[in-house]
């Protein structure tokens, strides 16, 4: 069963005109494009009941913002990324085929400012504090830094 | 007279109320630990309390973050006088390994003033002791 | 907390307000005075049945990950470690492993053994440290003492053995840094029987006390499906029955090489979450005590280079609370290009919104608690009413008196007789 | 399934009063810490070469390294430097102690720490 797993993900990922790689023992890694992110993880989700998301990692590349879905079944692990462009960063959201992604997807919306279209609570913070300067970037891009961030909020520092 | 009395009691029995101003969880397990049966500083009269409103010495712990730094401030206010502060903790008395963090401040002392600091990472139970008492013996 | 009179409702909090006639809204949170971290739950209830939940995380946030950016590789362990208080070498491993993929190097046989003993001691702990507190907000709290007195017993060793009782810092990238003590194997074996037979006697009185079976039969239910789909991991998957485990399905440290099976319950309340821990605890005694027999000999660490390839990785863990995750790149250099980590709890989260829906006020605590959260801010609510429009605050300690009066009001009756009544006083001290 | 009862754990309850008192007599009598267990940073003014590997490995940066003139040795001029610990933020995790070549830092059992006075956590040993 755990053999035929990878080939099986490997025949839904060139449909979805994209490769899989073995990276390391047992972590398989797809690249696929926006248009057929939520095509391919129904097929992942639902064909081959791969129903445990672990997380969602955001990453900046530069130019663009890397959307890592990392999907465990028994000894395998998937990791399916997607690309958005760093000026345009709106991506789609799937907590209609994974509903445990909602607070994955609100993280990355905090951490790499990514908006994810059909999630409800989009408007919300989960982690950063309330006040928040909205003219910041995104702390966890490359362009953010720690120092200017600390200047900006209040931790008590600045009132003395 | 009313005063001396007033004051004895104070050092005989301090009401604690502890605040976590984000800190790991690693101190406030040693505070509870501290009054589990193995350490049982209420026999010294210590009592942890669940409003802040009753409390003598406000115990502190973790660095303190943009959300927490208000909450901490106005727990503070409504504390009655005479009130004390304890740090417990590197990290509320400095920052710890947080320092450096875009969320994390450098020690409590920057919001509430701080009548003692208790380093460790975490403070022994027993350290935690030996601070409220070495807290006791200052107060007059 | 109480000084929010002062300050006007929020704008959306008031909306709500003027929408929902019959029900009220109630602010959970953030501070407390008693134990674990400040977190923030706003629930909309009708009558005092909860019919919706929404939580407000990140009272904890540090910017733990930007700052793992700007730091060697290996002091970034010190700080991951030092995520969580309570599964606190569980980070350290999964970081550690997360980047050790990265490398050529193996992690020598007698290191994966230590790990594997120092985990399920924080196991051990962490499930007690559990126990106990659902002791405490289910009004048993004689069952709160015992269990936070046998507590010691295993961070006694774990002190021995690694030199601090909560933060061990005894791992490091490849190996571990402290080796096994001297005659320590005895004393340890010892140590599990007793905290076996204890696991044992607890199992036994929560099963049989009715102060317990009233407080947690029956109570936070939800069903397989729903706790699969919203992706719940660690116990609060395994008391609907399934068979989620890392330390099963894809065994790191030393797990393949010891035998062991993990527990899981089909009933699917809070009872059966006091059960599995109950059970799992013993399942991680004598895993240690295997362990620590077959101990095999060798180096206990490789001396790697201060950078490391380049390269992406993952690894996820078991910890006391369920799966975390943590991934690993690396640009080659001395500091990491980006290490994102994800905690049990945060995956918890939905579940436990399911859980509480459809439960009264009363049972909050207890199943806030019985999550296992990093954060437990049941000690300070407040209450809006929208009839008269007045506010009042209640403290977790006289919530928890709430459902014990709800539950047993005889007892309520007997200690307003026996001792006066005083939100204060009944702190610790409240005996029955 | 047992049957339900009020007050199954009062015998184990007696037991418990019989045996000797779990609560450790703290501070009215020491306490003995394990061989391993690590309390505040010591230093060996006389072993301290001041080659500073402790402050580049401090997770914490607890050490900085400061000045302490000019040494001659033969006709070199060496730089004088010696570590300055601020414990405050010490998070007792024994790096600098493993990294040490000189064996000139030690983890005592000292565990005492609580000051009113953050400036009594600075560590300026090696001045003296």
């Amino acid at each position: 069963m755990s053999e035929l797993f990878p080939q099986q993900v490997g025949r839904y990922a060139e449909q979805a005109g994209s490769k899989l790689t073995t990276t390391h023992k047992n972590e398989n890694v797809i690249e696929v494009t926006q248009e057929k992110l939520k095509e391919f993880l129904g097929h992942l989700v639902n064909d081959l009941s791969t129903r445990h998301l672990m997380t969602i990692t955001g990453l900046d590349l530069g130019q663009n913002i890397q959307i890592i879905y990392n999907f465990s079944h028994e000894r395998d692990t998937v990791h399916v990324k997607t690309n958005v462009p760093k000026t345009k960063p709106v991506a789609l959201s799937i907590i209609d085929i994974v509903p445990g992604a909602i607070l994955y997807e609100m993280e990355v919306h905090d951490m790499l400012g990514v908006y994810f279209t059909g999630n409800p609570w989009m408007d919300r913070k989960l982690l950063l504090p309330d006040e928040w300067p909205s003219d910041l970037p995104a702390p966890l891009l490359k362009t953010s830094r720690a120092d200017e961030i600390r200047k900006r909020l209040d931790l008590g520092v600045a009132k003395q | 007279m009313l005063e001396k009395l007033t004051n004895w009691s104070r050092k005989r029995s301090p009401w604690v109320f502890h605040i976590n101003a984000s800190s790991c969880n690693g101190c406030d397990i040693e505070i509870v630990a501290s009054l589990m049966p193995r350490y049982d500083i209420e026999r010294f009269g210590v009592v942890l309390v669940p409003s802040p409103k009753h409390a003598d010495v406000l115990l502190v712990t973790g660095v303190v973050n943009a959300q927490t730094v208000d909450r901490l401030r106005r727990v503070y206010e409504q504390m009655p006088e005479p009130k004390h502060v304890i740090a417990i903790g590197a990290c509320a008395t400095s920052g710890g390994v947080f320092k450096g963090c875009y969320n994390a401040g450098q020690g409590v002392q920057d919001v509430v003033p701080v009548d003692m600091y208790i380093p460790g990472c975490p403070p022994r139970p027993e350290a935690i002791m030996y601070g409220v008492m070495k807290l006791l013996g200052e107060v007059k | 907390m109480s000084a929010q009179p002062e300050k006007p409702p929020r704008r959306e909090e008031s909306a709500g307000l003027m929408e929902y006639s019959t029900e009220s809204l109630v602010p959970f949170g953030p501070i407390h005075p008693a134990l674990k971290e400040p977190e923030y739950f706003k629930l909309v209830l009708e009558g005092e049945r909860i019919v919706e939940v929404i939580p407000r995380v990140g009272y904890v946030h540090r910017g733990l990950e930007k700052a793992s950016e700007s730091r060697p590789w290996i002091q970034n362990m010190y700080m991951f470690e030092r995520t969580c208080g309570i599964c606190s070498f569980v980070h350290s491993v999964c970081y550690a492993q997360a980047v050790e993929g990265l490398t050529m190097f193996q992690v020598p046989a007698r290191a994966r053994f230590l790990r594997t003993i120092i985990l399920e001691m924080e196991r051990i702990h962490s499930h007690l440290l559990w126990v106990g507190l659902m002791g405490h907000w289910a009004g048993f709290d004689t069952l709160f003492m015992w269990v936070w007195n046998d507590r010691e017993v295993v961070l006694d060793l774990v002190e021995a053995i690694s030199g601090n009782r909560v933060h061990k810092s005894m791992n490091t990238l490849c190996g571990v840094r402290k080796d096994m003590p001297e005659n320590m194997e005895d004393r340890i074996i010892e140590r599990m029987k007793y905290l076996t037979d204890r696991a044992r006697y607890y199992r036994d009185v929560i099963d049989t006390e009715e102060t317990m079976l009233a407080r947690t039969e029956d109570i936070g239910r939800v069903t397989a499906d729903t706790a699969e789909k919203l992706c719940a991991v660690g116990p609060m998957a395994r008391y609907v029955g399934m068979r989620r485990d890392v330390r099963l399905n894809d065994p790191y440290a030393a797990y393949d090489e010891v035998p062991f099976d993990i527990v899981t319950r089909n009933e699917g309340d809070v009872h059966a979450l006091l059960r599995l821990r109950l059970d799992e605890l013993v399942v991680s005694a004598n895993i240690v005590s295997y362990a620590v027999k077959h101990l095999p000999d060798g180096p206990i660490r490789i001396k790697i280079p201060p950078t490391i390839p380049a390269g992406e990785h993952s690894s996820h863990c078991e910890a006391p609370r369920g799966e975390i995750f943590y991934f690993a790149k690396s640009a080659g250099g001395r500091t990491p290009e980006r290490v994102k980590s994800r905690q049990p709890t945060l995956a918890n989260i939905p579940t436990a919104l399911e859980m509480l829906k459809g439960q009264t006020l009363a049972d909050v605590p207890i199943v806030l608690t019985a999550i296992d959260p990093c954060f437990g801010c049941m000690d300070r609510m407040s209450f809006f009413d929208i009839d008269s429009n007045k506010k009042w605050t209640w403290s977790g300690e006289q919530l928890r008196q709430y459902g014990i009066n709800k539950y047993f009001p005889e007892r309520a009756k007997r200690q307003l007789h026996g001792q006066k009544f005083s939100s204060a006083g009944l702190g610790f001290k409240e005996k029955f | 399934m047992p049957k339900k009862q009020i007050g199954s754990a009062i015998p184990e309850m007696f037991r418990e009063m019989l045996e000797k008192p779990s609560t450790e007599a703290y501070p009215f009598k020491p306490i003995i810490v394990p061989d391993r267990f690590r309390g505040k940073l010591d230093i060996d003014p006389a072993k301290c070469t001041g080659c500073s590997v402790c402050s580049l490995v401090c997770p914490s940066s607890v050490i900085t390294m400061v000045d302490m003139g000019i040494r001659k040795l033969a006709d070199r001029e060496l730089k004088v430097r010696k570590p300055v610990f601020d414990l405050a933020s010490c998070i007792f995790c024994g790096e600098c102690v493993d990294n040490c070549a000189f064996n000139a830092l030690e983890m005592t059992k000292q565990f005492e720490l609580a000051t009113p006075n953050k400036s009594d956590l600075l560590m300026k040993k090696v001045f003296t």
